[in-house]
């Protein structure tokens, strides 16, 4: 392996690989942070149905300047384009669909994580709350896959035994995808599954504060 | 039966300061933003107001409660984030705006039993997290759950596409959202819309808020760009 | 006052008596059975909105021939018609109406109602419950009025101290129609404001087992 | 993804015997009527239903689960009146049929919160009856409060006029009624339809019931007259 390879995802590629998580028939709640473009790489091939809390299913990707319309927004003033079968609704229909368990995945952004599927994204302690519809959404998605920096900017690692920060909901993460690696919240702990272009297991242990296994099947991220 | 009024001034003349205020939208669509700059013309104080977010002002395109969060008139406010509103961050740490932060979710379901005659509900969301503290807890179906209240209001302050005369309304897209909610649990709803049609123009299957939760209706008077 | 001219109403005129309560941007609901013809005798000449629990605010009138919807219904197979301004929905927001104290005016039919406005009208002894909405109605409506016979066909009186049957709800009723008198019901009891043509008080009151004082402003209702 | 059934046969194909089933339809309107004719040629027993009503047989016009009662299929029934149906009745004070009977707001309310993951609610309703006997008691803002459980099921029948191939459903009228909230409160949600079109015929801000909820759809062969 060439050193001059290895290197984290960028969060487009991070977004990439949770494309491929989506199945044929699935609806998918995009969290409209880091996951939003998580739409742009599902594959024209199958057919699933993006969900998002302002009240749509079916959104197709950020408009054009000649599709923009007031009414139809997602976070940050993000102008979308709608696909074929989307249908809009109440905020109250929005979280039936994700409190009652029909979302077949939903991804989201967070500060933290814990090898028992503890995820922390809603408060820094001192700072102003944070929490949108995500609280509603741990524990009530079929899966829930949760998108982070595998390390703070000091290089601390966010991958943790237990949350430090305050927890959203407690065992509901079934899927961590970072600029490092891959791993999958079981019951017997984390495994391992993906690496980053050129990095080893032990160089991303060193970067988790929390244990993993190493899958028999480890890979590279297989599209970076 | 006239619901029509001539002025978002006229529509929000008996707003009153330490009033308790639904405001419909989320972030730029769905936002009732005639309605909230007469109330900041207005002068009216100390309001509670409950929203899903506290709007911004980005790139000089404001939205939202922002005009009333800038002049403080919001003495606390009931939401589920604070959309990286750098003042209204800044009051809250400053003590000077209460701010009760719910989920999402719950924040709307918390409406919808409101406007429903209904006195609270369980939910596992948030069971497990600081905000269940000071909450009635109760394990139901085996999980960890807490107690949620209704909320209502003196006023909602909504936006719709279309009302007729008689307040049926239509959404477009996103400008659906809270809304609808809203507008069943508020003593007095008033509706601002971009277009007012005949009684009877709209299909009775296609109405999103029947007239019967709409007080008044205004035509807004300007929709500015959000792009 | 002629001995012919004595006689209790028929349904129909306690419907047009009813019907005088209606007032101009007034939303009422109609209870399916005795109430349901109320909507034919509100007054042309005010604006007001028929509501059901099967899902409209706007009915009009029964349908003729040519109208008839399978899709439009009340109960019974009622065909109806609608109003402009009518909308249609579901039995959630149907309820909304109703339990949130959107409502005007309500009438319901009932079994029994007791001088302190308590109602009874789901549940005869040994017999099979009939609810419907009644239950989410009593409580919720800004004034509900209550239609009944004055007596059994066997002469026992329905308007009483205390109901007999299992109640419905305690305290909700403000206006008592029956085929003999219409009746408020107030903080200090039940008030005689209208008689059946022919009636007097005295003659009422032995048909009724509650108590009622006899409004300073008694007449005959009006119409009939 | 495909989920149109070519017949209501196939659509209940997996139905089992106790079961429990939703049943769209209110008396004689939104009813869906060919898969509960499919559902007695099948056989199925001992069914617990929920729905508004047992449906009837006047003047030789069957509508609702009358079908289902008149076999004995039915177990229990959880609706909110017997819509003088006489062998519902026959059958309830013979024993045979156990009838848990709600206020209709309240049988809907709990559906939905079925469908909504939430974990049961307080209302007044019904809070002095007799229903309150066997109910957790709660006194909230000075009235006497029951607590009403979720509703949920196996199964959900349901009836539109309308849907695309991706399952977005419109109603018409008082067609409406307990379907919507039905489809969202079964494992399995099952469909029949007047008609079937196209992905993208709809309108996405005219959607009564966005296809995630619905997990099969069929065309209905039938729709006999109701009058």
């Amino acid at each position: 392996m060439r050193q001059d390879s290895k290197r984290p995802l960028t969060e487009n590629e991070m977004c990439k690989r949770v494309a491929m998580e989506v199945k044929d028939g699935y609806c998918v709640n995009l969290g409209a942070g880091m996951p939003f473009p998580v739409a742009n790489y599902i594959s024209r091939d199958i057919w699933s149905m993006v969900h998002i809390e302002h009240g749509v299913l079916g959104v197709g990707t950020v408009a054009t300047d000649a599709q923009k319309d007031r009414d139809l927004m997602g976070l940050g003033r993000r102008p979308l384009s709608l696909i074929p079968g989307a249908a809009c609704f109440s905020s109250v229909e929005a979280f039936t669909m994700l409190r009652g368990g029909h979302i077949d995945l939903s991804v989201l952004g967070t500060f933290e994580v814990s090898e028992k599927g503890d995820i922390a994204n809603w408060l820094l302690p001192g700072d102003c709350p944070i929490i949108g519809g995500a609280m509603d959404i741990t524990g009530h998605a079929k899966r829930l896959i949760a998108m982070l920096t595998h390390t703070t900017k000091k290089g601390k690692p966010k991958v943790l035994k237990e949350c430090l920060l305050p927890v959203t909901a407690r065992g509901v993460v079934n899927m961590i995808v970072t600029d490092l690696a891959v791993m999958d919240v079981t019951p017997a702990g984390l495994v391992l599954t993906e690496t980053a272009p050129g990095y080893t297991p032990e160089e991303i242990q060193a970067l988790t504060e929390a244990t993993f296994t190493v899958s028999g099947d480890l890979k590279e991220i297989p599209f970076a | 039966m006239n619901k029509i009024y001539a002025s978002c001034a006229e529509a929000i003349a008996d707003v009153f300061d330490g009033a308790t205020i639904m405001f419909g939208g989320w972030g730029p669509t769905g936002d009732p933003e005639n309605l909230i700059r007469e109330l900041v013309a207005k002068g009216t104080r100390n309001i509670t107001a409950i929203a899903s977010d506290p709007g911004n002002d980005r790139d000089g395109i404001i939205y939202g409660c922002h005009p009333l969060v800038k002049e403080k008139r919001i003495r606390k406010f009931i939401g589920s984030y604070h959309s990286w509103n750098q003042e209204f961050i800044k009051q809250f740490k400053a003590g000077e705006l209460e701010f009760e932060v719910c989920s999402q979710g719950i924040f709307v379901e918390r409406i919808r039993h409101g406007g429903n005659g209904l006195f609270g509900f369980y939910t596992d969301v948030g069971a497990e997290t600081l905000l269940a503290e000071k909450k009635e807890k109760k394990v139901i179906e085996g999980k960890p759950c807490v107690f949620e209240t209704p909320l209502k209001a003196d006023f909602a302050f909504i936006k719709a596409f279309v009302a007729d005369r008689w307040g049926n309304l239509q959404y477009r897209y996103t400008g659906q959202n809270f809304n609808p909610t809203m507008a069943t649990a508020a003593k007095v709803v008033i509706a601002e819309v971009e277009n007012i049609v005949g009684v009877g123009a709209l299909n009775p299957n296609e109405i999103h808020t029947p007239g019967i939760y709409v007080d008044r209706i205004v035509k807004g008077g300007c929709y500015a760009p959000r792009f």
